[in-house]
């Protein structure tokens, strides 16, 4: 059947017709209008909410607020979170970024998604029906989302030079993850004494990498000291072969790539 | 980019007012204001939109094709298959005779490769294509596959291609394009050290901006123009009336601006079939392939598996190279017997070597048919040889520029084909190339020329 | 099928078209308003072939559904030059050898625009960055990012 | 991490066409009223400006300014038969049938003009900017214009021209293999300057020199463009380009510009190119083609720079970050 498009000034009048076989809610378009075009019939209606109050981006106290439809580029731009600049900038190439959107972010498939990892490092909380659900719950149980509308995420502003992020990609400077990691950092004594470290493209959806995690709890950002974490790297990560590079070359590379990135000057 | 004029400067006429010159591109101002008219950038009422239904199999039997249902899909104007296509056999190349005719427009009893075309879907927009498409019941009986050349040429292999009657193509001198000169045993004997190494390459994709596609429009008089981004006009006329079986004089192609090519708009695939459908619907068929089609279902660069044994004298002299070049042609010819005859035209590369052997196969798998490339037939084989001969150079000891240098064919030298070589400017290159990239060579290889050898 | 009215100005000139319900930008540019300049190459957003300026901000006409965007201010290609007159971006495409086949310098130019609005004087990492959602199979890109940064310097001595 | 820097050089040669099928271009040139010049050809423009090379062979040869010729490329309704642009013949092939027809076109231009200044046609030449004159005299001349309008409203002469390029077909030997494949070839050399980061097999292509040799550089600008970018695909087939990523599996081969690897603006070489010219002996101005040969010898100037930085051969293309990784980690493995 064709194609239809239904428009809907508030979240809660879209959720009705999200509930239809065949209907999608439409972000920014870069994956979902992507589908179409390529012929997936699966999706016969388009939910969207248009009006501007899903864009919004508020800082206050020490923590941000961001619409689920402010995209990449607004995120990027906005003065008081240019600790996420790197993360924003690691999606698609300028005329995507001004469509992408954080909420789609969170749904997008691996090889996609990187600006998710930083969320979930982040330890983000998305925004449902007004009920906040933790990064991580949203993300194990994201394919189970249908029928429902992620309006925001909310996150603990990172201390100054704590949120480290970076994205490994063939082509440059754009290219699609070989892996994307983003950690944060906090450091007491000389030692590690917090760290949540995500990884994107180390299994179908960004994961935490908690044993590294566990094993830098306590131990200084030397080659010395994260070593036991670097050797852990890997664990409960399950990559998958696709066409930038193999799992085997994911597990192989993340350590290096995880080393470096704990040992860069913050 | 310099011209360095100081090189062959006798032979050149500097005598010339418009050759040579600087001359902007006339059609660059088309280009940066849009107006450059590719084949698409035309709007005609009543245009349908032609889709594939292509095989989800490398290899299989077709049991039964069922189009009912996906002809009472609303939108869908017509189903094309097999018994639609007037002459369903072709081959590109049967213009110069290089035949025989080997590959279906759609497919009738075997799909030989995963992508094969089968049914053609003409819908009112793409959308009810789509939908369409999806509504196809094609029932397979799957067999085995060969996806590698030297298992299709071992004993017992699965036949792809009956066409054919084994995997490889038959040239007139055998079961390859065969290309020998002195006794290249002989050389091995009295070479001081031999090398033979395997070199591999993947099937590529040309991957132009602009997709494969035409638009077939009938004009009345039971004659059609095609608007289309063929890289041969003729080739592409001529072959649709083969198939359409329609005098040539009823065709008429329109292009000759193509978004990007590299070879990979010269197989006639997309013409033939928006012609026809053009011609039993009598309206406007647009067929452009998708992003997605153009990657994986328009043909590649042939993947190669490159043989090369050398022998090569403590002086650094080559006297023996034998080459056997398999070209994974995927399961039709297409272009790929022609490309392989050139592989076995350009070895030994560009030096004088006076023993060889060459051994050129194509060789068919179920793989994505491949076909034309920039560098078709010869770039593969550069990578092959110029890895070889850093080899040697190394095996021998010597830099490998000068190792270059002592090989390099010069004019007047036999080629392995037995033809001399002229206009040859091998050696200057590399000359010009050790100065420019200071990459140091000795006196005497400063001294070299490619008008003569050396005593 | 459902139509959906879209007022839009294109170029400066304003335009009514009905489109198919979810139909792209690209396909109401082309097949209604006649704008043959923006090209679609891949209509999965991965080659930037149909980028566009819409109220001033770069998309991917092939991604975007033009009943989101009635109202909207979409600039093309087709309209840079004014009265004839080639911008000094498009000049410098030309005589940088920045166009080949041609295909691609439509969403290419665009891009580049984009980035010289909003920095009239970038560096090469800003131009490469700016041109990194365009693909381009013909040039290599060095003559490309070479345009750029000649057309901003163009302008610099221009403004002066 | 060590970064380890690498160089290495490969030389080629490259055939102009290939005429085992025999291979032939026609063109058609003809003056209109007012002594412009229009080819007409059925020969294609895949963006390496095939359009202007043909105008300036024309003008060249009938000895008028290059902007005075326009250039039909492709409708088979008009356009006489070419093989199509492929295999480098493009230039050679079309440019020769272009210099046929102009040639034939000029003839009975410097006739018309011969009569109109009542002297003999081979006492005339073309003088590059748009007037016909006595070679021993030359202010006794006439314009091309004012022949042009003599021939058509007054000699009722057609200035044109019909350009026929063949090489004859050639059928190799079935013993030996003797054949002709090609007329002429064109010739490079590439060096290649590379890093390779020895824990992650990462290349970064630092530096390509290209020299190459291409019978005669018709216009140095658009050959430029095609050796810049046609250096870019050769760096790109060597380390990036694959359909089937893990062939002999066929899963995973890219279906878009995300997928399906080539380097991107951030990814370039810092690129240098020497043109030498040694004219053919049958190209046109000795042209030879220089469209395909111009991608290759990167190909393995970078295998043979990636061998020198870090030791280990990758004989299979694309040399990916995986293949040098595991190679090197065969390598430093003790032997079992």
């Amino acid at each position: 059947m064709a194609l239809t498009v239904k428009t809907f000034a508030a979240v809660s009048d879209a959720l009705p017709a999200l509930q239809a076989v065949g209907a999608r809610y439409l972000g920014g378009g870069t994956l979902l209008v992507r589908r179409v075009n390529e012929g997936d019939i699966s999706i016969s209606t388009l939910v969207r909410v248009s009006g501007p109050s899903l864009s919004r981006i508020a800082v206050s106290d020490g923590r941000a607020i961001i619409g689920a439809s402010a995209t990449m580029a607004a995120v990027a731009r906005h003065p008081d979170l240019a600790f996420l600049r790197p993360a924003a900038h690691a999606i698609g190439g300028p005329a995507v970024r001004n469509m992408a959107t954080v909420g789609g972010n969170i749904f997008a498939p691996a090889p996609y998604g990187d600006f998710a990892v930083a969320l979930l490092a982040l330890d983000a909380a998305a925004e449902i029906a007004g009920k906040p659900i933790t990064l991580a719950d949203l993300i194990e149980h994201r394919k189970q989302n249908g029928g429902r509308i992620v309006t925001a995420v909310s996150l603990a502003l990172p201390k100054p030079g704590a949120f480290r992020f970076v994205k490994i990609t063939r082509v440059k400077p754009n290219g699609l993850a070989v892996l994307t990691i983003a950690a944060v950092i906090e450091e007491r004594d000389g030692v590690v004494s917090a760290i949540r470290i995500a990884l994107g493209n180390m299994a179908d959806r960004p994961i935490r990498a908690r044993a590294a995690e566990a094993a830098l709890v306590g131990r200084p950002l030397t080659r010395e000291g994260i070593g036991p974490a670097l050797a852990v790297a890997g664990d409960g990560a399950a990559p998958a072969d696709d066409a930038v590079a193999s799992a085997w070359y994911r597990r192989e590379v993340l350590p290096v790539h995880l080393g470096r990135l704990l040992l860069a000057k913050g | 980019m310099e011209l360095r004029k100081s090189y062959f400067a006798d032979e050149r006429n500097d005598n010339l007012r418009e050759i040579g010159a600087p001359r902007p591109r006339t059609d660059a101002l088309a280009h940066v204001t849009g107006k450059t008219e590719f084949y698409a950038d035309r709007s005609f009422p009543g245009m349908l939109h032609l889709k594939m239904v292509r095989s989800p199999h490398h290899h299989a039997r077709i049991r039964s094709i069922d189009t009912s249902e996906a002809e009472k899909h609303p939108g869908v104007v017509r189903v094309l298959t097999a018994k639609d296509i007037p002459h369903n056999l072709y081959t590109v190349l049967i213009l110069i005779q290089v035949g025989p005719e080997d590959e279906h427009v759609l497919a009738e009893d075997k799909v030989r490769w995963k992508g094969e075309a089968v049914v053609a879907v003409l819908a009112e927009t793409e959308r009810a294509a789509q939908e369409a498409v999806a509504k196809v019941k094609v029932v397979y009986e799957e067999l085995p596959a060969v996806l590698d050349v030297m298992e299709a040429l071992s004993p017992g292999a699965p036949i792809v291609n009956e066409r054919h009657g084994q995997n490889y193509y038959h040239y007139d001198s055998g079961d390859s394009r065969k290309v020998f000169i002195g006794d290249v045993e002989a050389g091995f004997a009295a070479a001081d050290h031999l090398l033979e190494q395997t070199y591999c390459s993947a099937p590529i994709e040309h991957a132009p901006t602009e997709t494969t596609g035409c638009i077939a429009v009938p004009e009345g008089a039971d004659r059609f123009t095609c608007y289309t981004n063929t890289q041969a006009m003729f080739f592409t006329l001529d072959n649709a009336s083969i198939i359409l079986q329609m005098p040539g004089h009823k065709l008429h192609m329109v292009g000759g601006t193509a978004g990007g090519a590299f070879g990979g708009k010269v197989d006639v695939t997309t013409e033939p079939i928006a012609i026809l459908a053009a011609k039993l619907t009598g309206r406007p068929v647009s067929f452009a392939y998708s992003r997605e089609e153009e990657m994986q279902i328009s043909s590649p660069r042939a993947a190669e598996r490159i043989v090369i044994k050398d022998g090569v004298m403590k002086d650094g002299r080559i006297i023996a190279r034998k080459v056997a070049c398999y070209v994974d042609a995927g399961a039709y010819s297409r272009h790929s017997p022609y490309g392989a005859q050139k592989a076995a035209a350009h070895f030994p590369g560009p030096y004088t070597v006076p023993n060889v052997l060459i051994n050129a196969y194509c060789v068919y798998t179920n793989r994505t048919p491949s076909s034309a490339m920039r560098g078709f037939g010869v770039t593969i084989g550069d990578f092959a040889l110029e890895v070889q001969m850093d080899k040697l150079a190394r095996l021998v000891g010597m830099d490998p520029l000068e190792f270059r240098l002592i090989n390099a064919y010069r004019d007047g030298d036999m080629k392995a084909h037995r033809q001399k070589a002229e206009g040859t400017a091998l050696v200057e290159c590399m000359q010009e190339a050790s100065i420019f990239a200071n990459w140091p060579i000795g006196e005497r290889f400063k001294k070299m020329s490619s008008l003569k050898r050396e005593a | 099928m459902a139509k959906v009215p879209v007022q839009f100005t294109l170029n400066g000139a304003e335009k009514a078209e009905f489109v198919d319900s979810g139909a792209t930008l690209l396909t109401l540019l082309r097949t209604k308003a006649a704008d043959m300049s923006v090209k679609g190459g891949c209509h999965q957003g991965a080659c930037g072939a149909c980028s566009v300026l819409i109220d001033g901000e770069l998309r991917l006409s092939c991604l975007t559904l033009a009943e989101a965007y009635d109202g909207a201010r979409i600039e093309t290609l087709a309209g840079l030059a004014e009265r004839g007159v080639l911008t000094v971006l498009q000049t410098a495409f030309a005589d940088h050898a920045a166009t080949q086949c041609g295909f691609c310098t439509p969403g290419m130019i665009m891009a580049a625009k984009a980035l010289l609005d909003q920095n009239p004087q970038p560096t090469r990492n800003d131009v490469v960055e700016a041109i990194s959602g365009n693909i381009c199979r013909c040039t290599g890109y060095e003559p490309i990012i070479r345009a750029v940064l000649s057309a901003a310097r163009a302008n610099a001595v221009g403004a002066a | 991490m060590t970064i380890r820097h690498g160089r290495g050089v490969a030389a080629i040669n490259y055939p102009t066409g290939m005429n085992l099928g025999g291979d032939p271009t026609q063109a058609l040139v003809h003056a209109t009223p007012t002594g412009s010049f229009m080819v007409t050809l059925s020969s294609v423009d895949v963006g390496q400006g095939l359009r202007q090379i043909m105008a300036q062979i024309c003008a060249e040869t009938i000895g008028v300014s290059t902007d005075q010729v326009t250039v039909d490329t492709a409708d088979t309704d008009t356009g006489p038969h070419c093989m199509g642009t492929f295999a480098s013949r493009g230039t050679h092939r079309a440019g020769n049938a272009v210099i046929t027809a102009a040639n034939e076109a000029k003839q009975v231009l410097l006739e018309v003009a011969a009569e109109e200044l009542e002297v003999d046609a081979t006492d005339l030449e073309t003088d590059g900017h748009g007037n016909i004159q006595v070679k021993s005299a030359p202010s006794r001349s006439i314009s091309i214009m004012d022949t042009a309008l003599a021939a058509h409203f007054k000699h009722g002469r057609s200035i044109s021209g019909r350009g026929m390029f063949l090489v004859p077909r050639s059928y190799p030997d079935t013993e030996t293999g003797a054949m002709k494949p090609s007329t002429c070839y064109s010739h490079a050399c590439t060096v290649a300057d590379v890093e390779v980061d020895d824990e992650t097999g990462e290349v970064t292509v630092l530096e390509i020199k290209n020299v190459f040799e291409l019978g005669r550089a018709l216009n140095p600008k658009i050959i430029e463009q095609q050796l810049t970018g046609g250096s870019w695909m050769g760096m790109s087939h060597a380390l990036y380009e694959t359909t089937e990523p893990y062939y002999p599996r066929r899963d995973h081969g890219g279906t878009d510009f995300n997928e399906y690897l080539m380097p991107g603006p951030g990814d370039l070489a810092k690129t240098d190119i020497v043109v030498l010219e040694r004219p053919s002996g049958d190209g046109p101005y000795g042209a030879k083609g220089p469209g395909e040969m111009c991608a290759n010898p990167q190909i393995p100037a970078i295998a043979n720079a990636i061998f020198d930085a870090v030791g280990v051969r990758i004989d299979t293309i694309p040399i990916t970050p995986e293949r040098i990784l595991r190679a090197l980690k065969a390598a430093a493995a003790p032997a079992a």
